[in-house]
């Protein structure tokens, strides 16, 4: 295994982590807002993580940029789903979790 | 030239769905021009079996078992020609009854039906049946829904969920027939089928799915709500051609495939359903206070003759298929004259009929005649289907299933002289009726003529049906 | 060559959860949801037994069948719901309604 | 060791499809039912790339997940306006012996067809090896669009009919209470102003590259409904004077080019969609580029529900 290959490794692995903690919040965290955040930075991080790992494996620049086309994608998703659903929460009365 | 009139049958009705669903205004007149030229596309498809023997097209010039198969032989032809048959009477019926709205809806649903229903017996494919099969259901229950209101809904809906669970059990058979065989073509499976579990478990899937389809006791319980509540035409299109569809696919698989090695156990629990639903059919026949309902449960009645042939085999299996044809014609003219009196009077009860053989005639006389045709009186086309039937299993020394065959034909005898007997006389209220048009009546009437005179044509007939030889018979 | 069996013995049991929830539940949505579940079984049947000889080159014809069969259920899927929809604006209730009993006298 | 961790896999995947479609199926909140039940598609999608079939991945994520779910939530948000109290669908209709026989019943259907299955040759005798011996004269290289477009042709030329078919009857049923109107937001809007044309985009990819890798018509349909249900969603209607016949032409128009051409075939070449192998490339090329057209106005025109223009005359 060459340099390039651990690096990947450790990148899918961290990734992995990252949607791992992510998924913790989301089934943990008390209320619709905070379950959103830790699902959206985890999984755009986890998802950045992977997509730069895939990247080093990839065979031509092609791929790669098709990659970073798929992490752009869902973090611009992301980001506006979470947004459009935390509105609904509040229009329909959901308060933020205070302790 | 070899004019390709099978594939006329499939093309013509689409093309026309298509331009009456894109220009409403035309439909009317399209769907007029289309049904006929079906029926000239089955005379001449008629003429071509006739004279050249079976009919076999490679669709996209692969053959199976890469490609698809179109095949017809007699037995194709007859329901193809009741196809034709009803579709014409509906059609003319149905220019006249519905409101303008409803029909630019009706039409093209209508003219995708007839190609789904042509494209079925036509078809020698088995995942193809099931494209055609969803085709058909989804048309059908889309029909029934048409009119609205709650009972229609309700029953379209229970209608949908019986025929997509059918459905999706035929082809859960399929997917095992083609990994056991390697093949969804019925002739290469015919030579290829051994009694494997998954051929079983495929037995059991397509022919439950397609029981279900065809409504056979028990499994009978969403036909009387749906073809009851439907449009006038759109119940006599229902019980007289898309029962039959199911029916006809099962007949194949039947005779092709599974039959050679299920034996006479499965044939004789086919045997005791259809009579079962001969009895269960026809006493709740006579039970019914509403005239729709009454006629739907005749036809879970009739079903059942239908699968008597299954424990008498190969001698039966002509009974069978004249059977279909005639119940086609005769329950078609039967629920559009049902549906005039319903027009008429506004509303169905039996009891209320209110003296409609006078105020009606030419109705009357059409349920009347179907009704000797369901009974099985001679000369009728039912007489010759029962006769055969009759003769087959005396033949066999079945002495149960004729005694089952005469005791429903009684009881057909009672439930249409039940209607009859109150079209005679006055109800205790009358009633305003609405006139109804020249072209619904007569509909109904040419269609309850042909049932009954199908009885002439028998010789003819049977010898269409040996073309192919679909019934292993001595045919060319 | 075993996974192909073990996803297969998975679809046929997709079905028969599919087919046990369509003939329990009263929701029409729930069984509009049981139907395509059941359609999955089928499909995942067909998919998984295409790769018995090893999944390196499978069989394309069952994969043409389930592309067919998904268009097929999502147009079916949305007639029923369209169905469902002005059944409960009839009855307020999004179930089927017992029979009448002047249907059954 | 990557034989056992793809075993693994395998079996984490099928106890997770069989797992969501229980949980599915078996939850008392209905929302939740429908989330479970979009969790299930991408789960499959996810199934059909382990059995090696990423054309039907791309199909089930794009139509048996995506529009599949988009339709479901659609009718559940139409079904919570009409009766408030349809969330909760009371447990089964069924008690006591009917429930235990029809346990019984499926249980025993279950072993039937596991035994059914488990007893199939495993020596595999399909059609790939036809496939693999005709598809040079097929015009396409993918082989999943060779059977669906060339080989078995037929059976597509009547799906999309079967489609066109679930529009009219959606019409004919009629138009159901109108859904409930929300100002879409700077943020949907400025989303679906960026993602519209992406998607248009990404379908005429899918178009072109369903020829010889896995995508096709119904994927870049599906994708294209889904630019169309995003505009919908942010206020875009259908301008009036193309509500009537401009829809209906767009419509029929991938069924009809399909026909056509079948109807051409029949006559020039005696078999119904014989293509010739030299043309054939390119027609298919033009039935799957009207067929996504009207895929996806198809797709979008069920999301509607009814025709537009009569969607506010309840």
């Amino acid at each position: 295994m060459t340099a390039s290959d651990y690096l990947c490794a450790a990148l899918l692995i961290i990734g992995g982590l990252f949607f791992m903690a992510g998924t913790f919040g989301l089934l943990r965290f008390p209320d619709v807002f905070t379950r959103l955040h830790a699902l959206t930075k985890a999984d755009n991080v986890g998802l950045g993580l992977t997509v730069a790992g895939l990247a080093l494996q990839a065979e031509s620049w092609a791929v790669a940029g098709k990659l970073l086309l798929i992490w752009l994608l869902v973090l611009l998703a992301g980001a506006s789903v979470s947004h459009l659903i935390a509105q609904g929460a509040l229009q329909r009365g959901m308060r933020p979790w205070k302790r | 030239m070899d004019i390709p009139w099978a594939v006329m049958l499939i093309v013509l009705p689409l093309a026309a769905g298509l331009m009456a669903f894109v220009w409403p205004r035309v439909a009317q007149t399209l769907v007029l021009c289309c049904s006929l030229a079906i029926a000239l596309a089955v005379a001449g498809l008629a003429l071509q079996l006739w004279h050249h023997g079976v009919f076999h097209h490679a669709l996209g010039g692969w053959e199976a078992p890469l490609g698809i198969g179109l095949y017809a032989d007699g037995l194709s032809l007859v329901l193809l020609t009741a196809t034709a048959l009803v579709g014409m009477g509906v059609s003319v019926y149905a220019s006249a009854y519905f409101t303008l709205d409803d029909a630019h809806h009706f039409w093209p649903i209508w003219l995708f039906l007839l190609a789904a229903l042509n494209a079925l017996f036509l078809s020698a494919d088995l995942f193809n049946l099931y494209v055609t099969l969803e085709l058909m259901g989804l048309a059908a229950v889309a029909l029934t829904a048409l009119s609205g209101g709650r009972d229609a809904l309700a029953g379209a809906v229970r209608y949908l969920f019986a025929t997509l669970s059918g459905s999706l059990a035929y082809l859960l058979g399929v997917a095992l027939l083609y990994h056991a065989f390697g093949s969804v073509d019925m002739a290469t499976l015919a030579g290829r089928m051994t009694p494997v579990p998954a051929a079983w478990a495929a037995l059991g899937l397509m022919s439950a799915g397609l029981l279900l389809k065809t409504a056979l006791f028990p499994l009978h319980f969403w036909l009387p709500p749906a073809h009851a509540s439907a449009p006038s035409p759109v119940s006599a299109v229902l019980s007289a051609l898309v029962i039959k569809a199911s029916f006809y696919i099962l007949l194949r698989l039947w005779i092709m495939l599974f039959g050679p090695f299920a034996g006479d156990g499965v044939a004789a629990l086919l045997g005791g359903m259809g009579t079962a639903a001969i009895v269960w059919g026809s006493v709740q026949a006579l039970r019914q206070t509403r005239l729709k309902l009454l006629v739907a449960y005749s036809t879970v009645a009739q079903i059942g003759y239908l699968f008597l042939a299954f424990p008498l085999a190969a001698a039966a299996w002509n009974a069978a298929a004249v059977l279909v044809l005639s119940h086609a014609l005769a329950k078609s003219a039967m629920f559009l004259a049902a549906g005039n009196l319903l027009h008429f009077g506004g509303h169905d009860r039996i009891a209320d009929l209110d003296r409609v053989v006078q105020r009606l005639p030419l109705s009357a006389f059409a349920f009347a005649l179907a009704g000797v045709s369901l009974m099985g009186l001679p000369p009728s086309g039912g007489f010759i289907g029962k006769w055969l039937l009759l003769e087959a299993a005396l033949a066999q020394g079945r002495w149960d299933l004729a005694a089952v065959m005469l005791l429903g034909g009684l009881l057909a005898a009672a439930y249409v002289f039940k209607v009859l007997g109150h079209a005679f006389t006055q109800a205790a209220v009358t009633h305003e009726p609405t006139a109804v048009p020249a072209r619904m009546e007569w509909a109904a009437l040419l269609l309850a003529c042909s049932a009954i005179l199908l009885g002439f044509t028998a010789t003819p007939l049977l010898s269409l049906l040996e073309i192919g030889a679909p019934f292993g018979g001595s045919g060319p | 060559m075993s996974a192909a069996f073990f996803y297969a013995l998975a679809g046929a049991g997709l079905f028969s959860i599919g087919l046990h929830a369509l003939l329990a539940h009263r929701h029409l949505l729930r069984k509009i949801l049981a139907i395509n579940v059941m359609g999955s079984g089928v499909f995942l049947v067909l998919a998984a037994m295409a790769t018995r000889n090893g999944i390196a080159i499978p069989d394309p014809v069952p994969h043409a069948m389930i592309i067919t069969g998904i268009v097929v259920a999502v147009a079916a899927t949305a007639l029923a719901l369209v169905l469902m929809l002005k059944l409960t604006a009839e009855t307020g209730q999004a179930v089927l309604p017992g029979r009448k009993k002047e249907d059954n006298p | 060791m990557e034989t056992l961790i793809a075993g693994a896999i395998d079996v984490a995947l099928a106890l997770a499809v069989v797992g969501l479609a229980w949980g599915a199926l078996a939850s008392a909140d209905l929302f939740k039912a429908i989330v479970l039940f979009v969790a299930f598609g991408l789960v499959m999608a996810l199934v059909w790339v382990r059995l090696n079939a990423p054309d039907v991945a791309l199909a089930e994520a794009a139509i048996g997940a995506g529009v599949t779910g988009a339709l479901l939530l659609a009718a559940y948000a139409k079904l919570r306006a009409a009766s408030p109290d349809a969330n909760v669908a009371r447990a089964g209709g069924m008690r006591g012996i009917g429930s235990i026989s029809i346990r019984i019943l499926i249980l025993l259907l279950a072993a039937a067809l596991g035994c059914a299955v488990w007893t199939l040759p495993s020596d595999y005798a399909g059609l790939g090896k036809e496939v693999a011996a005709n598809i040079d004269r097929s015009g396409v290289s993918n082989p999943v669009t060779a059977v669906l477009l060339n080989f078995r042709g037929y059976d597509t030329l009547l799906e999309v009919m079967v489609l066109l078919l679930a529009l009219m009857g959606t019409w004919s049923v009629g138009a159901t209470a109108p859904q409930r109107e929300t100002a879409p937001g700077p943020v949907l809007d400025s989303l679906s102003r960026l993602l519209a044309p992406l998607l248009i985009l990404v379908a005429a990819y899918l178009l072109w590259v369903g020829a010889h890798a896995p995508g096709g018509a119904f994927q870049a349909g599906a994708v294209l409904a889904a630019a169309g249900v995003m505009l919908l969603l942010s206020g875009w209607r259908l301008p009036a004077a193309l509500a009537a016949l401009p829809l209906r032409l767009a419509l029929a128009a991938g069924p009809a080019t399909f026909l056509l051409l079948a109807v051409i075939t029949v006559l020039l070449e005696g078999r119904l969609l014989q293509l010739p192998p030299l043309w054939a490339g390119r027609l298919i090329l033009i039935i799957e580029t009207t067929a996504t057209i009207s895929i996806g106005a198809t797709l979008i025109a069920l999301f509607l529900g009814a025709p537009p223009g009569k969607e506010d005359r309840q």
